[in-house]
């Protein structure tokens, strides 16, 4: 288990909070869409552990970016600059990194692992187009966080707020799609988001799910392959893939969604 | 100090066991934590043939333990040979096969393969498994089925052989006594106590099969309790486990007469928890002035 | 909105009642929770005279879990009637009297005095306590003993009689069905689990009666399934109590079919729970857009 | 249930904690030898309350000091100002507040509730000697705390370091009553300490253990008298006194130790 210092703390508006710890191990060797799995504290009420995406590293340092949704991520949220965690990391298989072209598609807090492969992208050169949907004008600030990052971004969002496509994000994807012609070697998509993206993104026309990425959540027990607690379908297959191995990156069609 | 215990005819250098089904094959937990530190290993329970398992969800958080409902999926044996016996034979520490089926048959099966294996130095069979012959009960809920089973594994089986019990068997001074008479060498206690969890947002029941088995922090007293009542009816030697985290609860196990302890879901939070455990133990051995861990086996009374 | 609950004959204004033991005699928890707030206040078990107890200590912390050994210390049914039943005069709530003994005898008498309040709303009878014309096994630990008593209560009792069950009672099958036959109203399930905890400093066990009964949020998930066992065997109506700290938990209760709920552990730590869960169903039933609780109420099958 | 915020903290060496808390009933009603029953936390691991003794108050303000000895102390200890605690109180009863003349004697962390009882001494010009015996050096903190009260002082090491009474608070006490002829109208004697030092208290020479008030520990599970766990044997009496509720503060002679 490796302990790693809080150095960097912001809230994002009210549900979501970045956090920068300092562990050299998992900023060297981290890769997007990997993940870390990150103790709520010395109790044992909440028990588990709580699977994280890496958004960043930076020297021995690497950041997180979660939403509040239950204890757990509560409990997380108040911890401060200062503070020490427990955890195991990095876990999991990340992204391919090496593609002509990408297409990256975020919903929500799914756009964490990507913000990170976008970083990889700039830095290797690779063209790649950024969409990026909300459910709501609260999640607007994770919009501002992203455009931090010098890249090509297609917002939009499913209330109607002033100056970005209103839908979501696989309409304003699609919408794009139309208006561009895509070059011959079709660019690689990745994607990470709720399973209803998924599910929307397995059906549209001119896709090959298996040459999509996507990256899963799933309830984890331990993240690092003892537990068979994160179990997801295998398409046309008998059994289960578990999220945490053979994860949490799948192509698209290989998963029952 | 000494720590080495004897289970039988079963040694272990010291009596920290990591659970069936927390720990994998060896291979998952093997970076996080050395398996010749720990006294043995057990596998996590195999079929004879591939098993699926439940659909998710499979694990669910309650206050201080987990409920999981993995539903048994395991590689089977074959698979297990290929990929993962080749890894356990760069390890001294003893391997503990857990081991289970469908019905009878099935079970004695994966019982011949397992004692055919030379690295496999103990057999562990979980009986709180669905009985499909049984119309999907427990073999441990009727217990002349499950003194059937003993009986049946015990003439296949020539290594040591462990009988891992929940926390509901059937007819559980019978089956003791069965199991003495027809030499079985260790009980493990206990596995998960069934449970429930709903769905208040969705109003529905969180895992498919409705039940599921609790672990964890939570069940330690209540585990502690049933290993207490297993002890006073018979004179098999026991792996106690349920709910330890730390050295004071396994020093609970071995008080009351536990000789050795098993890990269960600690494992998922902290993988290295055993090697703790073991410092912890030679620790309070020092401080409390005892040379051998079996004189402190059993010392309340 | 409707939280009107009828148990058989017991009307409750609300489903939400505090557990024996866990709130005094009324004078102590009411400075903190208003009485007429809660659907029912279940008594502190009394018995027809006072009984002292065990010795200390009588509480142990487990994780997310209490163990206690309070031993049925009680004032009696004369300083229960002099002290405290003047203050309950004061409300409107209704009152549900638990009562115990140590031979059906000493039970038939404290039923027959709280049979004669009226102020006493229902009758609980603990029947998790020591037998000592039976060597001091628990009375819910022969089925026939169980069902003796039982019978002999019902020809006692005019008012709602409540049997409360532990999670360990002899025959459950036969005494449900003893139990609907005789006309039993209401099922409480369930008592505290049996359960066991060391002193390793000492090297003792931390009780003198060595196990003490294990409640608070550890057990919910075993008690939701004990309750969910015995909603699936009888049609009697059932409080069902168990670990329930929060709201949520109390909804799992009632998914499964409990037409109400008890609040024990809980008011030890925050005396006013009640109030905060009770809005927090109200809460619930507005955005699930259910005008009625009796809706709820076994809604997931 | 109150909430109060900490405002203050303090550690006296490793091992003791003094926080100030701002909650105005409790601040203006609680009396010495009264307790509150705070929560470590929202977490149900642990799941109990913890006791402790009302050091002082002032305005709406009053404050603890606590020994880190297990799991619930740990986790109080590292609260910080700012966070919020919930607590009941002020409980049970304190000490009589009106005798001629008295005399104090505390050991160890016992000395909390003898600190508010000097204070109101002084304020009420009650004539009074406080005996205050620590076991090592160790606590050796906690006598600089109380030197802050201009009160008369006898201190006491169990182990020998330079200008104090080396043995225990009680040798301490009857060296002392040897060269100190006491008033006709003995002065009225208050103790808290641990459980050793009220036996050999009760059994001292022209000792009236009737006449003396002591405040008790014990386990608790409510704090508020509902679950009747803090029992301590009465003395010459079958059953029990409840120490949350009859007590703490009981006199010497009424209960079996
Ligand atoms: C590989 C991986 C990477 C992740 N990366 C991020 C990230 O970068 N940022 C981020 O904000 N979140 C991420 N998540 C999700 C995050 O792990 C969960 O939101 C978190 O564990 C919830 O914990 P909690 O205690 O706050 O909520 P809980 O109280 O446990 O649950 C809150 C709600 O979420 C549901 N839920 C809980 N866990 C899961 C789950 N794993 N899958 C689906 N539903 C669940 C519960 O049923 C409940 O409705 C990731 C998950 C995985 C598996
Ligand atoms: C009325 C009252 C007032 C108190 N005032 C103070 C105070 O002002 N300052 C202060 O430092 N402490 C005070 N205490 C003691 C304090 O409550 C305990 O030290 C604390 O609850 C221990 O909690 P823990 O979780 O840190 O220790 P735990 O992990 O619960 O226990 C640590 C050790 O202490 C023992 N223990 C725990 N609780 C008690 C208990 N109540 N009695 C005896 N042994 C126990 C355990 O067996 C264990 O050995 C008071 C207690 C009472 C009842
Ligand atoms: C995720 C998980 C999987 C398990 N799988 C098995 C198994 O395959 N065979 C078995 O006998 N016990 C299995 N168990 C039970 C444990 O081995 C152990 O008996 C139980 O969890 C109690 O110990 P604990 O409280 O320390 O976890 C499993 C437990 C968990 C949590
Ligand atoms: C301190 C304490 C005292 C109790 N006393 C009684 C009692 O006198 N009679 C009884 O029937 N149950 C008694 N109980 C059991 C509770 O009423 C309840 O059934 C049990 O605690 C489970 O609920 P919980 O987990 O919400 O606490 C007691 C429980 C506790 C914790
Ligand atoms: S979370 Fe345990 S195997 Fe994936
Ligand atoms: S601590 Fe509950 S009655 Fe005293």
């Amino acid at each position: 288990m490796k302990r790693a210092k809080i150095v960097q703390k912001r809230f994002l508006g009210t549900s979501f909070v970045e956090l920068w710890l300092e562990e050299k191990d998992i900023a060297h060797l981290a890769s997007p869409g990997q993940f870390v799995m990150v103790t709520t504290g010395s109790s044992y009420d909440p028990f588990l552990k709580r699977p994280l995406g890496i958004l960043a590293c930076q020297e021995n340092q690497f950041g997180l970016l979660f939403e509040i949704v239950g204890r757990g991520t509560q409990i997380l949220s108040q911890l401060e600059i200062g503070d020490q965690v427990d955890l195991l990391g990095p876990l999991g298989n990340g992204f391919s990194l090496n593609p002509k072209e990408a297409l990256l598609i975020g919903g929500g807090r799914g756009f964490v692992p990507l913000y990170f492969l976008a970083q990889i992208f700039i830095n290797k050169k690779v063209p790649f187009q950024f969409f990026f949907g909300i459910r709501s004008q609260e999640e607007k600030v994770l919009i501002e966080y992203l455009s931090q990052l010098p890249i090509p971004l297609v917002i939009s969002c499913q209330e109607e707020f002033s100056g970005f496509y209103c839908g979501t994000v696989l309409d304003a994807f699609e919408n794009w799609r139309q208006q561009h012609s895509l070059s011959k070697s079709a660019p690689k998509i990745y994607a990470c988001g709720p399973q209803g993206m998924f599910q929307t993104l397995a059906k549209m026309d001119d896709i090959i799910p298996n040459q999509i990425e996507v990256s899963l959540e799933s309830r984890m027990g331990c993240g690092y392959g003892v537990c068979l607690s994160c179990a997801v379908k295998k398409k046309g297959l008998p059994g289960y893939f578990h999220v945490c191995k053979d994860g949490p990156v799948f192509r698209l069609g290989e998963i029952e969604l | 100090m000494n720590l080495q215990v004897h289970l039988g005819n079963l040694t272990l250098s010291n009596p920290i066991i990591l659970a069936s089904g927390t720990a994998g094959y060896g291979r998952e937990i093997a970076p996080y934590l050395d398996l010749d530190r720990v006294g043995a290993f057990t596998l996590k329970g195999l079929s004879s043939t591939p098993w699926v398992g439940n659909p998710p969800p499979r694990i669910h958080e309650t206050y201080a333990g987990i409920m999981n409902s993995i539903g048994l999926e395991n590689k089977g044996f074959d698979r297990f040979f290929r990929e993962d016996l080749p890894f356990l034979e760069n390890f001294q520490t003893k391997i503990i096969a857990n081991i289970w089926g469908k019905t009878i048959e099935e079970y004695s099966d994966i019982a011949k393969k397992m004692n055919g294996l030379e690295r496999i130095d103990a057999i562990e069979v979980n009986v709180s498994c669905p009985n499909i012959e049984q119309g999907g009960e427990s073999f441990s809920s009727n217990g002349q089925v499950l003194c059937q089973l003993i009986q049946n594994l015990r003439q296949k089986i020539q290594k040591p052989l462990i009988v891992k019990l929940g926390p509901n068997t059937d007819d559980l001074n019978n089956v003791l006594q069965f199991m003495e008479k027809e030499g079985v060498d260790i009980l493990s206690v206990t596995n998960t106590f069934p449970a429930l969890a709903i769905d208040v947002e969705n109003q529905s029941y969180i895992f498919s099969r409705k039940t599921a088995g609790l672990s964890g922090p939570a069940i330690k007293p209540l585990a502690l309790k049933l290993v207490y009542d297993v002890i006073q009816r018979t004179r098999l030697p026991i792996i106690g486990m349920g709910g330890i985290m730390k050295t004071e609860d396994a020093l609970e196990y071995f008080l009351i007469g536990a000789q050795a302890v098993a890990l269960g879901s600690v494992n998922l939070i902290d993988p290295s928890a055993a090697v703790q455990i073991i410092e912890g133990i030679k620790t309070y051995l020092v401080q409390k002035n005892i040379f051998d861990i079996n004189d402190l086996i059993g010392k309340v009374r």
